[in-house]
């Protein structure tokens, strides 16, 4: 067979200028075929050379031979957020490489499996066919591990072809079988056999390359998940409750990891922590639950269907006034809906979980620094207001690995909110459970086995008196409600406060939250540059809203609220937090499963702004 | 002839009327009950008063843990100094998990119901069984929804008749103690709440037994099954209770040497020294061995006899916390230095991340 | 002992005109005290004098031995809704007497039960103390009866005072134990006992009487969960599970008492219907939705705590498109709440029930009648869209007694939606289960057991193509979404339609649903006579709304919103739904658990009226 | 000696690959599996396709029903003739409930995985089992949770080691079978997806069977659960399974007389004229004595035994749709004329409220 590179002339663009550190490169492949270090040891070398980088995972939701992409984008600039316009394709996968190689832009690169070679019918993208299964024998006599291995020569080929230095390849194979040598050495043959085989084979190429610089010293590369579980270790977690759900069971099964290796007592080794495998998520919150009356800080980690599972539980937590912590790693639903497939899908039915009149605080990271921050912040809210507390993370940022500074330690002690011990007590001390004390609506609470006659008290989610006595007393029943709202206000002004970006004299308001924000960063530069619109930017991290998102919207005529979900459920909450702004919220919205990008957002502002508003 | 020894240093009360802490019956009281007058529910909440009175536990060591129903409320008319939790229907098992593993001190009762256990909350009760998780679990079993007005529960007998005498329950009833031993529970009892001595004894046993203790406790519905045709009436469980055996426990504490036939007499011996003893009635039962429990309560399902005494007892299996090798100190007041890694190990966790 | 009368001397009015057929009774028992069959002797006799009226049951979640109030409001022009101004109070409690007393308005009339003369402290109210023990040892030997005869005693008293004909109350007696004719017997001697003792030691009273009219001439008395049970019988349903809670239990109660009674074949004595007291709620809906799949009119009833527990099946129903009906009695909420008090406290909840995009139909009854229609009319549209229907009602509808004209027999064959048989697939017929054929967004499907090779299709809540396969596919799901939205919009004018009654030139709009109904027309009424503020009026009766409400609030620039919940559920809908509106929209909003009363809504509105909007 | 005859009219079918509808294996099959290559859920597939097609099912005829799982996505994979229903995690014993009460006619099949039963399912499958609903309702027990990763699940054997080999499992597994008998479920069967001739025959039965037809299938998870200390691997499956007799199955329908040696063949007649029979193997087992069946499950649950067959046979007990009494049709499809009372019903009712 003729090993040999197919160069289809480029029919644009003529005066073809070579794009440096600016990348999009993704690879297809089916599941469960080991693709996921090949593609993990590419991200590493180029996060290693110093770039900016992240990747997004896209993969079934089965565990073997369904396809598979993972897109990598490096960008000097810090631009690596969602983009679907790709520059390199590695195509390994015959079920869709018709329509992988159709999705292409012209001009794209294809490095492609020499057995696929037949999908190749388009002219205008430059192809490198790589004969993978006969260099593979090379290597590799184990015909079983031949598929995985496979893959790794595309690591080879690929850094010939983009200019990702070969050390850091190595580097990264080592430290990816940092445990396993003799697979390291397989591996590390196999990058260096397609690397070299490029190198004798194919034509240099110009369109994109990377090369060497520094910005990505000191960081990080780290997924939202273990972000998230890191922050739940360091806030001091002692309870866990979780039921497994794609894509949240990691978080738990980070955070037991962690648990296992750092909170064991030193002298006897015992654990300063429980973790338990429930039998489903309305034991897993229930636990939480009794955990976190009891007096631990207690969390749990699910998805869409375990949040619907978790409703009753979560109006006790609030009306009781008992500390818990859901994160939701929220997914495509309705329903099982899209179980691989990230989504803002939940936050109108988190903020109002349950039946009956309730609300709940929601902690919405934009990013994997937050999610650790957050992750401690939500056990501190939680028990600092005696109520449920809802992390809203999503499949996009919990399960794809993402560039980031490393984290801070804490910088405050642990707040274990209004408790009161026995000595608090003193001697007669009389303790209402539910008198609102302070003025802000959060009541004190003593713990169970407090040594004190006077500590015990009767938790319940029926009516109760300021003394947590039974009560179906109208007014009574009306002013708790009222002083769950007071308390719901209180936290207006401690829940981590919007992130805001004004700019002088636009019109143009634009309100995110959570993973939409690269895209959105990169959308308003792309607004601007294109379109000449320049924008202000709210980045939402918290409900209940304060009143500096108030002021934000006032402040412009047209604010944007952009969000990975149908129903326009974040815009809905502030148009009825703030009836007099409404008209001016505009939405922009994105639910196909993938995360959002900038040109989405970029294209359906220019399509909702009026002739009066933008420029053409 | 067997002798039992049990803990030579008593705490003796001065006040003839406290207990070994010095503590009255009063201080183990609660809120006046808002149940039907001679509902059975009051008959186990005196009697869990007496229990933990006689036993002389801290109230305040005590957690009390419900689901919703008639019986649940209970836990508000017992030991009012004691922290309780009245949570929501169903659910009280995995609530009781995670509050007893929160705080390993904690002396955890909880009151469930028939339907609160068997039917909404059935999935739980028996994880919560599989883990072995301390509580006593107490089930007023009346055979029926009592706050909601008496419809069958899934522990309605077959042939039972429901108030009014038109509906006959056709259902094969959930037997507790039996789906209990399934799940390997090592305590296992049916009783009935007019039979307070029994009732008590076995509270007092299950309090000093360490794991789940499940003490399933016919208790009438007076309201609303309490009439002819019903297996769960006042007079029906008079009438064919059946004792295994005559219960008396000797808690470690008390510095006394009895003496028991052998021959008539079994004694346990529980792992904090504690006795008990079956004393032979008119069976020759075992609680020891689960397949004839399990025999035993097929037989009592299909001939509709009603057993009472300790079904099961296997003192081998530790409990959650212990199966978990938690510290010593509650979870739920650790200080910061021993819930917090310190600032060099998230240095070394970044640097993993590199 | 003396048995007198006390007569306290008016202290207002100085000229009192008797009110003639507009009373407010309200007696104050104990639950479990029996007092519930003379309250309903009493009401029914007043119903029978053709005097419109209806009672509110107050009472506690326990089964005896707790406070109960029970109030009959009649009123000869029909304003029979909740009022707290009560005329007569008769005071049989202990517990609750001094409290009882004190509420009341100065002239009030008391009837109390000797022993708790004490409780009278008071000067300014007309009081008849009666030897209620003693008279009952005469007619009842049987001392555990005693309590209960007692309470029939102050049926003949408060007919001697009111002027309610003995001879209606001795019919409403023989009805009441139409099956005891030994109670029948002892009741009426009690009543006969209680007036003549009345005659004999009363003085008559001129404060309020009421008198024969014939203004309830053919209507019913029925509760609401009698009237939905019977919506259901006629509306074809065939399958029924459920799980007991308060105070949705009666409902599946009195459909299973319906369905014994006359879905029985005549022939064979077999049942045309399947009724299943499941383990759980999650259990009753995900039967419902097994029954609904295969073709059964199938439906469910619960509260609060239920609807939170069939979120995640909710949305099941939604994205697989499975017929479903979920009957939601409110209760007072969040938590386990106040069982046995009224709320609108789900609206929003179910709206959106379950995690990630979805909104449900929600029907909302404002009467007794629309109870009997909806229920119908949400299996109909359950089959016809396809999707689950929530029927919102509350407890102050469902069980308390309300007057009606009798229910008129469906005037509509009943429509099974777009369902496929063997015979419309024809010889080779293709058949796409999720395609949207009509344009409408309902697609069709056919049922299991079709025997027809291409019938069979798999049902799933994952991503799906139009011909029900799986996928993952961005743009499938998008559209699939999609799709889902528009036929969510369909079913904007297939709902029932608002009830609006306009009123020209006025400003002020008001807009209301479910129980509310009865006190905004009182209100309306007062507003008008008091404030001279006339108010245009519209009655939602399902979601989602259509352009007349649109056009209602676009109609008036200040509109108040009526609802029994403290968030402002409905309110929050409507501003999202008309965001360019949403300025003009204003709560008015009550939540202790007491049915709303006019004079709530009268205030709330006067107190947010503009200087400008409203005379003093 | 036993002799059984049975239906002598028998469908006997020309083309001889067909069964006795005339319809081939193919139209029994369904969409291409995406399990991972080796899975024993595929093998249980198989086993379905030809056990229905043997059986001579109408496809049409058939709902399969499943809740969330690698296990429960299989009722994709087979009749693609037949309507399916992927519902939510846990509750098919719930979903199926209700389907077939919609449709009497149905020939309900459910699958489920030992996650979607064991655990958040629990509590409906048993109530399933307890009201006897007509399923043939099959666990694909591979120990643990595949879709999700391989987490241990609520069947995992004591003792058992995760992939990875640090984790040992330390809690009792919950014994489905032993659950199912104590709902007083009638067919109760264990066995080996690998096994595919009982697994076949099994399923034949329960086709047979009107009721709850639990069987328990040891599946293998090749991905997460098929390493060396894995008590739910091929390996050890292979090597332990220890069938309690040799099965066979003739349905109604086969006009043929075996003899058998009732010293070594126990013969069971099933109500609608099938037959089972269990030819004795290594054990002297009796599939109709429910302690006995107890005691089995209980010793191989202990001493981690496997033991296959059929554990318990009772066909006496009604299934829900007759104890419910239903009309012959399909509730599903009954003319309006049967489901709505008339006008003058609803005026009588009307009059009783006046
Ligand atoms: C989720 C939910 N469903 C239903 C109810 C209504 N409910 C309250 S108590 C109860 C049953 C109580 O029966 P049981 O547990 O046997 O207690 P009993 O009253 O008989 O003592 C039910 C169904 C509820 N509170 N929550
Ligand atoms: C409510 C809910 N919780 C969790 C999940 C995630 N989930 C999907 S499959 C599964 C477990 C499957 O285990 P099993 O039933 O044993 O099937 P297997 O994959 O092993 O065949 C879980 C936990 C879900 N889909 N829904
Ligand atoms: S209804 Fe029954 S269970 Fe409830 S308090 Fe009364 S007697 Fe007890
Ligand atoms: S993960 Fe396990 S159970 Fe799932 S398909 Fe693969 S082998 Fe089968
Ligand atoms: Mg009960
Ligand atoms: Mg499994």
């Amino acid at each position: 067979m003729n090993v040999a590179t197919h160069r289809v002339p480029h029919p644009t663009p003529a005066v073809s200028t070579t794009k440096i550190n600016d990348l999009v490169l993704k690879i297809a492949t089916a599941n469960g075929s080991g693709s996921q270090s090949a593609n993990l040891i590419l991200m590493r070398a180029i996060f290693h050379m110093g770039i900016p980088v992240s990747s997004k995972n896209l993969f079934p939701s089965n565990i073997q031979g369904l396809p598979t992409w993972f897109t990598i984008r490096a960008n000097e600039d810090g631009w690596i957020g969602q983009k679907t316009n790709v520059d390199v394709l590695i195509a390994m996968n015959a079920e869709t490489a018709a329509q992988d190689l159709a999705d292409l832009h012209p001009g794209a690169i294809v490095i492609i499996n020499e057995a696929l070679k037949r999908f190749v019918v388009r002219t205008d993208l430059t192809v490198f066919t790589v004969p993978f299964s006969k260099l593979v024998e090379q290597v590799c006599e184990d015909t079983r591990l031949r598929k995985m291995v496979a893959n790794i020569i595309y690591v080879g080929v690929a850094a010939f072809l983009l200019y990702i230095e070969m050390d850091e390849v190595r580097n990264a194979i080592t430290t990816q079988f940092a445990r396993k040598p003799k697979a390291a050495k397989l591996n590390g043959d196999a990058a260096a056999l397609g690397y070299s085989w490029a190198k004798e084979h194919l034509e240099e190429q110009s369109v994109c390359r990377l090369r060497r610089t520094n910005k990505t010293k000191g960081n990080i590369i780290i997924e939202g998940n273990e972000a998230t579980a890191l922050g739940a270790l360091f806030g001091g977690v002692t309870f866990v409750s979780w039921y497994p759900i794609t894509p949240s069971s990691s978080f738990a099964e980070t955070l037991s990891y962690y648990l296992e290796k750092y909170r064991r007592d030193p002298d006897t080794g015992k654990a300063t922590y429980a973790v338990v495998q429930a039998e489903d998520e309305l034991a897993a919150i229930a636990m939480v639950v009794g955990a976190g009356w009891a007096g631990a800080r207690a969390i749990t980690g699910t998805s869409g269907p375990g949040v619907s599972l978790m409703a009753e539980l979560a109006g006790f937590s609030y009306f009781a006034e008992v500390p818990a912590v859901i994160v939701d790693v929220q997914r495509m639903g309705p329903s099982t809906g899209l179980p691989t497939r990230t989504s803002q899908g939940d936050i109108a039915k988190a903020y109002q979980l349950s039946h009956g009149d309730c609300k709940h605080i929601l902690l919405i990271p934009g990013n994997i620094r937050e999610c650790f921050e957050f992750a401690g912040e939500a056990l501190e809210l939680a028990e600092s207001f005696q109520t449920l507390v809802l992390l809203m993370t999503d499949l996009d940022l919990a399960m794809n690995k993402w560039l980031s500074e490393p984290f801070d330690f804490p910088n405050k002690l642990l707040a274990r909110g209004k408790v009161l011990t026995a000595e608090d007590l003193g001697q007669d001390g009389s303790f209402a459970r539910y008198r609102d004390v302070d003025g802000d609506g959060i009541p004190y609470r003593t713990l169970p086995a407090t040594n004190h006659p006077n500590a015990g008290y009767f938790t319940r989610g029926t009516g109760h008196t300021e003394s947590a006595g039974y009560t179906e007393d109208p007014v009574q029943w009306h002013n708790n409600l009222d002083r769950l709202a007071k308390k719901f206000d209180t936290a207006r002004d401690r829940v981590p406060r919007p992130v805001i970006e004004l700019v002088p004299r636009t019109k143009t308001g634009i309100i995110a939250y959570g993973s939409s924000d690269l895209a959105v960063r990169e959308a308003r530069r792309l607004l601007e540059t294109r379109h000449e619109l320049a924008s202000s930017y709210l980045r939402l991290r918290a409900l209940p809203v304060n009143h500096e998102v108030h002021d934000f919207i006032a402040g412009h005529p047209v604010v944007y609220v952009v969000e990975q979900n149908r129903d326009a459920q974040m815009a809905s909450i502030l148009r009825s937090e703030y009836p007099e702004l409404a008209p001016r919220i505009r939405s922009v919205l994105h639910y196909n499963g993938l995360p959002i990008d900038a040109e989405t957002i970029v294209s359906q502002i220019v399509d909702r702004q009026t002739s009066k508003e933008i420029k053409p | 002839m067997t002798t039992v020894m049990t803990d030579p240093l008593p705490t003796a009360p001065r006040d003839p009327k406290a207990n070994r802490l010095g503590l009255v019956l009063k201080e183990y009281q609660g809120a006046e009950s808002t149940l039907c007058a001679g509902c059975g529910h009051d008959a186990i909440t005196s009697s869990i008063v007496k229990a933990f009175f006689e036993m002389g536990v801290e109230p305040y060591r005590v957690a009390k843990l419900s689901g919703i129903g008639c019986s649940s409320k209970t836990t508000n008319y017992f030991m009012g100094q004691a922290h309780g939790i009245n949570s929501v229907h169903g659910r009280m098992a995995a609530v009781a998990t995670g509050a007893s593993l929160a705080n390993r001190v904690l002396v955890s009762i909880g009151i469930s119901g028939d339907g609160d256990t068997a039917s909404i909350g059935l999935s739980h009760f028996l994880h919560m069984v599989r883990r072995n998780v301390p509580i006593i679990y107490v089930i007023e079993n009346n055979g029926c929804y009592g706050l909601t007005k008496g419809q069958f529960s899934a522990t309605a007998d077959r042939g039972s008749v429901k108030k009014g005498g038109l509906v006959v329950n056709q259902s094969l009833p959930i037997d507790c103690c039996a789906l209990a031993i399934q799940m390997g529970c090592g305590f296992v009892a049916r009783t009935f709440s007019g039979d307070t001595k029994q009732v008590r004894t076995l509270l007092k046993a299950a309090i000093a037994y360490r794991g789940t203790a499940v003490l399933d406790i016919v208790s009438p519905c007076v309201t609303f099954n309490n009439h002819e045709g019903s297996t769960k009436s006042v007079a029906y469980a008079r009438e064919n209770e059946d004792p295994l055996h005559e219960i008396g426990f000797v808690p470690h504490y008390e510095q006394i040497t009895v003496e028991y036939d052998s021959g008539t007499t079994k004694v346990v011996e529980m792992p904090d020294g504690s006795t008990i003893t079956l004393s032979k009635l008119d069976h020759d039962y075992d609680s020891h061995d689960r397949i004839r429990a399990l025999a035993l309560l097929d037989k009592a399902r299909e001939e509709l006899l009603f057993y009472t005494g300790l079904i099961y007892y296997n003192g081998a299996m530790a409990p959650l916390d212990q199966q978990m090798n938690l510290v010593d100190e509650p979870l739920a007041t650790l200080p910061e230095s021993r819930v917090r890694p310190s600032r060099e190990t998230l240095a070394e966790i970044m640097e993993s991340f590199q």
